[in-house]
């Protein structure tokens, strides 16, 4: 097997001049598959993903897509390569209406997106309700479905979700693992933190457990599921 | 370098700017720059406690400082006799019915059901208004028809004029109290608006109801709380201690006046900094912070965000006040066409950022640096020309072009060295933590 | 003796009259050049204007340059301020407790006739009662009895409107509205629209002639409102004729001017020196740099106790008359122990606490241009 | 202790309370489920005080408080956490939770200036309690730390520690859980039924993890579109129709095909 | 005709003059409000930057006059307008680079920024006086009315007359046009939306691949263009001096505001709030209602509710009732 798709590579750093946050962790995503990353609150795990995403300065390690080296690249450009990210916080434009956070999503694209557009409705009924509704004024659930949303408004070839299942009702994740395994086989890698461990790990091809910004341990997602430590210390028994 | 190193080594810049100023100027100069540097310091700790303390966006700073400016011709100037027998009774009468009136218009609008109160309040409000006028007009004809050119008005209390600081305080309480009933409900840069349009209001009467203060006319020879200096070197006594020391009676008599001030105007800051300083380490401090963090999760935390706003609003208001009639008693006169929202709203604010907002030592050195510019970026401008055109061949269009402009490189110089300071330290020079 | 002695030149060259000022500096140190230029002076001393910026309306801001000048630069007299409430302000705070004597061009407002001044207070213009009696005999000649007045709203115009209109009705006169209006102002639609309702046989204009009067004026003329105005001192420029043209044709008003050789005479100084001499007030600025310079030449010393205590003898009778561009011959004069009366740009007289008498010139405009009617 | 009548609550014409009525008994933990946009945090925010409602009242231990200001309600003991975090961000952890106690003789300006001893004794007493709760949260680390710096999880956490910083009598959580560890949340479903049995604190909280609620939670509320759907213990909500189709849905389609 | 007299008079001395300066500062509010709801401060070096474009356009119109062209009855200076926004542009652009960009980049609060817009407003101050001098100047040519109050007398026999400048129709028709252009842009245009996503949440803008930079050149180009108009109309229907163009900035914030933080609509309610309160209020009712009343009911006063000494004061109080009322202005405006 040659180099994943997506690899943070020994990452070492922290917010501003602060002490590192992360300690070379390393995470990779591997073409079409799901990877999830849990871990307590505090480890790092959002940290990772900006530093993923280039919104954080590394001190060390590096961070590579397609085995192309894109540590220096600024935010936009990986956008521009193929990469979507959703937030953990401030994943929305609150002030903008519902579709207009949408077609943001598709900035990037020229092509005609409404097929994307109409997809994104059926997948959260809700939101196509709510269209014309600043963003702001929805409900905590329904906020975490617009995030989404936009995010696969930009058809990427990495999706990277913070946590999106936090605060959605049982049934929408569902829909919502549902369709990011659909995702996933359609050739789109999926690196994903969660706190709905549990259901995630079922998922997932590749699960990382992070604790204080490392590595603690790396497996399948089943095999993770399976470990007795991992579960207690982590999954809530 | 830590906070306290930094506080040390900036205060002490200015410390210096200061005595520089003495040595190379004179010292004259450098007391005035320091007692208008002490005034407008209390000003920046007023705005300070609205802005760093609960993050309320007051704009209205100039209002205030005029307020305390009208207390100090009420405390101090004598009475007009005259004008008091022609239209005084009169005059608080009026005053008595408008009170009435809104009184009872706030009293319908909180009794009466939503559908019909506004009506009525509008009646009663515009019925009022005419009454007031037919009973108003008259008496203040009467009381400005006295010998306009030098009274025209009531005139004041007569009280020594130290009294008028306090009184000053109060006046602004006052008014703040009744602005932060009606508007402390806006939001950020809807408050600012507001407050500054009430600020000018309050200018707009000043400057138009000569009855009160004279108006544009403007109120000179108010009474001092220093002894005139013209008193001072007549007499010999003075003169010859002032000569013991080495000193001409002049110089010796405008330094002993000027220090006179500068030791009162600091009696009043270090108290009121003390005073600041204590509330922001105390849990009332923590509170409000937290209040300007998060009003809504403060709320649910259980504090009376509504009133604690109110209370913050009157008391920097109440400093604003203070400083006001502190500054209006060292001008020795009340001039309400001075009074212009950049020198007396913007520059004051711009003394809280630059010093730091949130950190009072930040304002009070804000205060004390930036008042020290806007007087030096004059000479500093004009220095900074000469350097340019030094070079330049005499007589050639352009050198006499720059030499002619000088006067506008006061405000350049200003912007520029305000976007330096700015840039090195981003969040003010004594950050809030 | 020194060689140099520095007179201060605080003038608003920012904020609200920030036009006006260069040209009544320009005057101020015009006559300054001419004195150093005569080599007649002290023994050679030259005369050092020192500029300072009084903001016109920053009482603070002008006490602290006033301040720095005297104390810094060692100026022994000061040629301003320029508006009347930072005149004030650095009379009071710089002036008196230093001793060093003032001579504004252009402060007007009768306030300051009464200010303590303890002898260092004087003005090469006149105060505004006086102006207001002039305005009103205008009106009572030309047999008109109702009209609307604006005036800015400072000490100048308010002062200025009071004496106008307690004159005006004394003489049986009615003022329909009396509307202040504030300078530099993006609109005065408002005060236009009260006035016309007032109505009026014509507007008295007493304000800036570059700034809100104009304003005023231009917007009246542009409603339809007024045809005919009456121009108070602050209003008259070339400037403002030049803008309106013939709009103006028919509207009168009042300068403090004197008739004759002294008002030419400045105009051929100025003009040979490439300065615009026309404007308001520099006249006055050329004459209280004059006095201050031949009152020291009087006093026989560069000093501020030379300026007060001369600067009432050489301006007023008995003496040789003095026009400008003749300070040099004044120079010799007083050198050999003679007496000028200085007559200047504005024939000076300074009478009570050491201001000018004034005589006013009364206008009319025609045909775009200003033509003298008398001299009052 | 909480009864709420035919409240609605509608912004424009949207109704997102809509005639809802329910009652929290006094020593229990009630739940409050429903799908996303249910209403559920609309009525969190009616009865906290922090909305008017349009119709209806609120009642707390027989007394009306409809409409009442979120601080007054705080005083009589009924405290609330935020869905998005509210902390207050360029305050310490330890300051969050510090500032959080009423009554403190400290927020008076006169006992700030003269009563400086009385002040710095509560304030001792504070410090520790504070700390005690940052422990408990295992964020003791961060107590110096600025909350505006905290991660997601955490500042959910400091937001549940507010709570535990004074006495109250009913305490509403808004999905406490959401973002919260498993581990640790299970810890803090420990604390609350101690709060609950020890000091007999009432809950209400709104959770989306069935099995966090499931634990802790009797009787569990269901709201769907501003209404109550169904009410009962957690067995007879997991087996009712109405509710697995609105809310809990049955499972993944696509889990099976999975690797 | 004596009703028609009392509404010529009306028109003429109160609303046409309202609705003209309500556009002027409707134009100026734009600026400001797009500059607050883009990048999110209350730009204090606004009405200086109104003064600078003007004075860019001055400088080329005379250059244009020496090359002897005119636009007939227009003003020659509305052909110099771009020439002006061109200018104007450079200068932000310089700035943007020079000065706000640095603070941008540390993230500072708001209140910082309007400090710096403040420091920037000195600068400019100095250099427009440092160019074209303190004076007025006077630049409007071609046909000053479309109508005058004379002609309109000898042409309706009325006794009142009725004038309407060229330079109050040019200003309403372009603020209309502006608003409604501005009001397109931002909703409905791809560059639009992506500048309202920027001012909502610069990160997650970042996330969306746009380029803030670019939003922020874009929003200064527009205010360029934006502060050049306005400028220009005002100074071509009063006159140019560069301190009325900075005490311009108070009313035109009020508009801002009254009308709502962000709002391009809301400016041009507010530019009108505060125009028609400014001169509505304080307008004396005598002779309209001279006209309109039999003479036995004329009145002898004024009848003016308030003097004119407190126009500022009224609008500032219709300002504070509407805030109470809604208090992010008419159209829901933003608050950073
Ligand atoms: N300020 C508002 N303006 C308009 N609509 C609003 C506003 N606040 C909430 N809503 C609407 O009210 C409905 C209920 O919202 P609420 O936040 O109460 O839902 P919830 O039950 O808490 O959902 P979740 O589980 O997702 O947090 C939603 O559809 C939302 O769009
Ligand atoms: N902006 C910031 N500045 C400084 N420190 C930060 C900042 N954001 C997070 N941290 C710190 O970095 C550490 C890791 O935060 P991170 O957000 O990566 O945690 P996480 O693993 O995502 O936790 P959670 O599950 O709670 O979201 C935390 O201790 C937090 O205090
Ligand atoms: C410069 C002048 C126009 C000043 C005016 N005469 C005044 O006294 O304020
Ligand atoms: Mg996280
Ligand atoms: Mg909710």
């Amino acid at each position: 097997m040659g180099e994943p798709y997506l690899i943070g590579e020994a990452m070492t750093g922290g917010y501003g001049t602060g002490a590192d946050i992360l300690q070379g962790c390393t995470i990779a995503v591997e073409r079409g598959e799901i990877a999830v990353i849990v871990g307590p609150n505090g480890a790092g795990k959002s940290t990772a993903m900006k530093a993923v995403f280039g919104m954080l300065n590394l001190r060390e390690g590096s961070v590579r897509l397609a085995g192309e080296d894109i540590t220096q690249l600024s935010p936009q450009d990986r956008v521009a390569k193929g990469m979507g990210f959703v937030p953990q916080t401030q994943n929305i434009f609150g002030s903008m209406t519902v579709e207009e956070n949408l077609e943001m999503g598709a900035f990037i694209r020229r092509d005609d997106f409404r097929g994307t557009l109409a997809q994104v409705y059926d997948l959260f009924p809700i939101l196509k309700e709510k269209r014309y509704q600043a963003a702001g004024e929805l409900s905590g659930g329904q906020r975490q479905q617009v995030a989404v949303g936009r995010a696969l408004m930009t058809q990427p070839r990495v999706l990277m979700l913070d946590e999106p299942t936090a605060g959605v009702s049982p049934i929408v994740m569902d829909e919502l693992f549902d369709r990011i395994i659909e995702v996933a086989r359609s050739g789109i890698s999926i690196l994903m933190v969660e706190q709905n461990a549990r259901q995630a790990l079922e998922i997932a091809d590749k699960g990382y457990v992070l604790v204080q910004g490392a590595n603690a341990f790396t497996d399948t997602g089943r095999a993770l599921l399976a470990n007795p430590d991992v579960r207690r210390s982590f999954l809530g028994g | 370098m830590s906070d306290r190193v930094r506080g040390f080594v900036l205060f002490g810049i200015v410390a210096v700017l200061l005595l520089g100023t003495g040595f190379v100027q004179s010292w004259n100069s450098a007391l005035l720059i320091l007692n208008m540097g002490l005034v407008s310091a209390v000003m920046a700790l007023g705005v300070n406690l609205q802005w760093g303390f609960a993050g309320l966006f007051n704009v209205g700073v100039m209002g205030f400082v005029a307020l305390g400016g009208l207390a100090t011709v009420l405390v101090s100037m004598p009475p007009v006799s005259a004008a008091w027998s022609a239209g005084a009774g009169r005059l608080f009468l009026a005053l008595a019915l408008a009170v009435a009136v809104i009184a009872a218009a706030v009293l319908c609008w909180k009794r009466l059901r939503k559908g019909v109160r506004g009506w009525v309040v509008a009646l009663l409000l515009i019925a009022g208004f005419f009454a007031f006028r037919a009973v108003f007009d008259p008496a203040v004809a009467l009381i400005e028809a006295i010998d306009p050119a030098t009274t025209g008005y009531l005139g004041g209390l007569g009280l020594p004029v130290v009294l008028a600081w306090p009184v000053g305080g109060l006046l602004a309480a006052g008014v703040a109290w009744m602005i932060g009933k009606v508007a402390l409900g806006l939001r950020s840069d809807y408050l600012a608006i507001a407050t500054l349009g009430i600020a000018e209001i309050i200018i707009a009467v000043i400057k138009n109801e000569d009855w009160l203060a004279r108006g544009v006319k403007n109120v000179i020879g108010l009474p001092r709380p220093m002894p005139y200096e013209i008193d001072l070197q007549n007499d010999a006594g003075f003169v010859q201690s002032a000569a013991s020391l080495g000193f001409d009676a002049t110089t010796a008599s405008t330094l002993y006046v000027k220090l006179g001030y500068g030791v009162m105007f600091a009696v009043v800051l270090v108290l009121l900094l003390v005073l600041a300083q204590l509330a922001l380490k105390s849990p009332w401090g923590r509170m409000m912070r937290a209040i300007r963090d998060n009003e809504t999760a403060a709320r649910a935390m259980g504090k009376d965000v509504t009133r604690r706003h109110l209370q913050i609003f009157v008391l920097g208001s109440a400093i604003c006040g203070i400083a006001g009639a502190m500054m209006t008693t060292l001008d020795g006169q009340l001039t309400p066409g001075t009074y212009q929202p950049l020198r007396y709203t913007f520059l004051v604010w711009v003394m809280v950022i630059v010093g730091g907002s949130g950190n009072n030592f930040g304002s009070v050195l804000g205060g004390f640096l930036i008042w020290f510019l806007w007087v030096q970026v004059e000479p500093m401008g004009q220095a900074a020309m000469t350097l340019i055109t030094a070079g330049m061949a005499d007589g050639s269009w352009l050198k006499g072009h720059l030499l002619d402009s000088v006067q506008h490189m006061r405000l350049l110089t200003m912007g520029v060295i305000l976007l330096l300071v700015l840039r090195f330290s981003p969040r003010g020079l004594l950050p809030e933590r | 003796q020194t060689s140099e002695a520095k007179i201060g030149v605080i003038l608003g060259f920012t904020g609200p009259i920030e036009s006006l000022t260069p040209m009544m500096a320009d005057s101020a140190e015009l006559a300054l050049k001419e004195v150093n230029d005569s080599g007649n002076f002290l023994d050679g001393v030259t005369l050092t204007p020192v500029r300072a910026d009084s903001t016109c309306v920053d009482s603070a801001a002008a006490t602290a340059a006033a301040e720095r000048l005297v104390s810094t630069d060692g100026v022994v007299a000061i040629m301003g301020a320029d508006c009347s409430g930072v005149t004030g302000a650095v009379l009071s705070n710089v002036a008196l407790p230093n001793g060093i004597p003032m001579v504004s061009p252009s402060a007007t407002s009768p306030g300051l006739t009464t200010a303590e001044d303890n002898g260092l207070f004087f003005r090469t213009s006149p105060s505004d009662a006086r102006q207001g009696e002039v305005l009103a005999g205008i009106l009572a000649d030309k047999g008109i009895s109702t009209v609307a007045v604006t005036y800015t709203n400072n000490d100048y115009g308010k002062g200025l409107s009071d004496a106008f209109i307690s004159n005006f009705e004394a003489n049986g006169g009615t003022v329909t509205l009396s509307a202040p209006h504030e300078d530099n102002k993006a609109d005065y639609s408002a005060e236009i629209g009260a006035l016309a309702s007032a109505g009026g046989d014509l507007l008295v204009v007493l304000g800036y002639s570059d700034s809100g009067g104009k304003g005023m004026i231009r917007s009246a003329l542009d409603t339809g409102a007024f045809d005919t105005f009456m121009l108070g001192d602050g209003m008259y420029s070339d400037a403002l004729l030049a803008d309106l043209g013939t709009d103006l044709d028919g509207s009168f008003g009042s300068v403090p001017w004197s008739e004759g050789p002294g008002t030419e005479k400045f105009k051929e100084v100025s003009d040979a020196a490439g300065i615009n001499g026309e404007s308001t007030y520099t006249r006055e600025s050329y004459d209280a740099a004059a006095l201050i310079a031949l009152a020291m030449m009087a006093g026989g010393e560069a000093t501020s106790e030379a300026v007060k205590d001369n600067l009432l003898a050489v301006a007023n009778a008995p003496g040789e008359q003095i026009l400008p561009g003749e300070l040099g011959k004044a120079l010799q004069i007083l050198k050999d122990g003679g007496d000028i009366d200085y007559v200047g740009a504005t024939n000076v007289e300074l009478i009570g606490p050491g201001e000018a008498a004034g005589s006013y010139r009364f206008y009319t405009i025609t045909d775009g241009a200003f033509e003298t009617v008398d001299f009052r | 202790m909480i009864r709420v009548e035919t409240l609605h609550r509608h912004f424009g014409g949207f109704r997102a309370v809509d005639g809802a009525s329910l009652e929290i008994a006094t020593g229990s933990i009630t739940g409050l489920v429903g799908p996303n946009g249910a209403g559920k945090t609309t009525l969190f925010n009616v009865i906290a005080g922090v909305l008017e409602p349009t119709s209806g009242k609120v009642f707390m231990d027989g007394e009306d408080i409809t409409g009442m200001p979120p601080h007054a309600l705080f005083h009589k003991g009924l405290l609330r956490t935020f869905q998005i975090a509210h902390e207050f961000s360029s305050m310490t952890c330890r300051e969050n939770l510090m500032m959080v106690p009423g009554a403190q003789s400290g927020e008076t300006l006169w006992n700030a200036w003269f009563g400086r001893g009385r002040i710095a004794q509560e304030e001792a007493g504070l410090l520790k309690k504070a700390d005690e709760v940052l422990d408990f949260l295992t964020i003791s680390h961060l107590k110096d730390e600025k909350a505006g710096n905290l991660s997601g999880g955490q500042k959910k956490l400091l937001e549940l520690g507010r709570t535990m910083m004074v006495d109250a009598k009913i305490v509403f959580l808004d999905e406490v859980g959401a973002g919260v560890n498993r581990t640790l949340l299970n810890t803090i479903g420990d604390a609350i039924l101690r709060l609950n049995q020890e000091r007999g604190y009432t809950f209400c909280m709104i959770e989306h993890d069935m099995e966090f609620i499931g634990r802790l939670c009797d009787p569990v509320i269901v709201m769907a579109e501003g209404k109550v759907l169904a009410e009962g213990s957690i067995a007879q909500i997991k087996a009712n129709d109405a509710v697995i189709e609105a809310y809990l849905g049955t499972g993944l389609k696509n889990k099976e095909t999975v690797g | 005709m004596e009703f028609l007299n009392g509404l010529v008079a009306l028109a003429n001395f109160v609303l046409i003059p309202a609705v003209a300066y309500g556009a002027q500062l409707a134009l100026g509010a734009l600026g400001v409000t797009l500059i607050y709801g883009i990048l999110r401060f209350s730009n204090f070096a606004h009405g200086d930057t109104m003064a600078f474009g003007t004075m860019c356009t001055i400088l080329a119109t005379w250059w244009l006059q020496s090359l002897g062209v005119s636009l007939g009855p227009l003003p020659t200076a509305l052909l110099a307008i771009p020439f002006g926004i061109a200018g104007c542009a450079a200068l932000i652009l310089l700035t943007d680079r020079v000065v706000y960009r640095f603070y941008r980049r540390q993230k500072v609060k708001p209140m910082i920024m309007v400090i710096v817009s403040m420091g920037v407003m000195f600068i400019y101050n100095g250099v427009t006086r440092f160019i074209i001098g303190t004076e007025d100047q006077n630049f409007a040519d071609g046909e000053r009315f479309l109508i005058g109050a004379r002609e309109f007398k000898a042409l309706t026999g009325l006794d009142e007359g009725l004038a309407i400048r060229t330079t109050q129709a040019i200003t309403v028709v372009t603020a209309l046009i502006v608003v409604a252009a501005l009001f397109w842009f931002l909703n409905r245009t791809r560059t639009g939306k992506s500048m309202r996503a920027y001012s909502d949440n610069e990160d997650l803008a970042l996330l969306s691949g746009i380029n803030p930079e670019r939003v922020v050149m874009v929003t200064w180009l527009i205010v360029a263009a934006l502060a050049t108009i306005a400028g220009v109309l005002y100074g071509l229907d009063k006159s140019f001096k560069p301190f009325t163009y900075f005490q311009l900035l108070l009313p035109i914030f009020a508009a801002a505001i009254v009308g709502g933080l962000g709002s391009p609509l809301g400016a041009i309610a507010g530019g009108f709030v505060i125009a028609f309160s400014e001169v509505g209020i304080t307008y004396a009712w005598k002779k309209v209602l001279g006209y309109w009343l039999p003479d036995t009911l004329a009145p002898d006063g004024l009848v003016q509710l308030m003097s004119t000494d407190y126009k500022f004061a009224v609008s500032f109080v219709i300002l504070l009732i509407v805030l109470l009322f809604r208090p992010t202005g008419l159209f829901k405006g933003k608050s950073v």
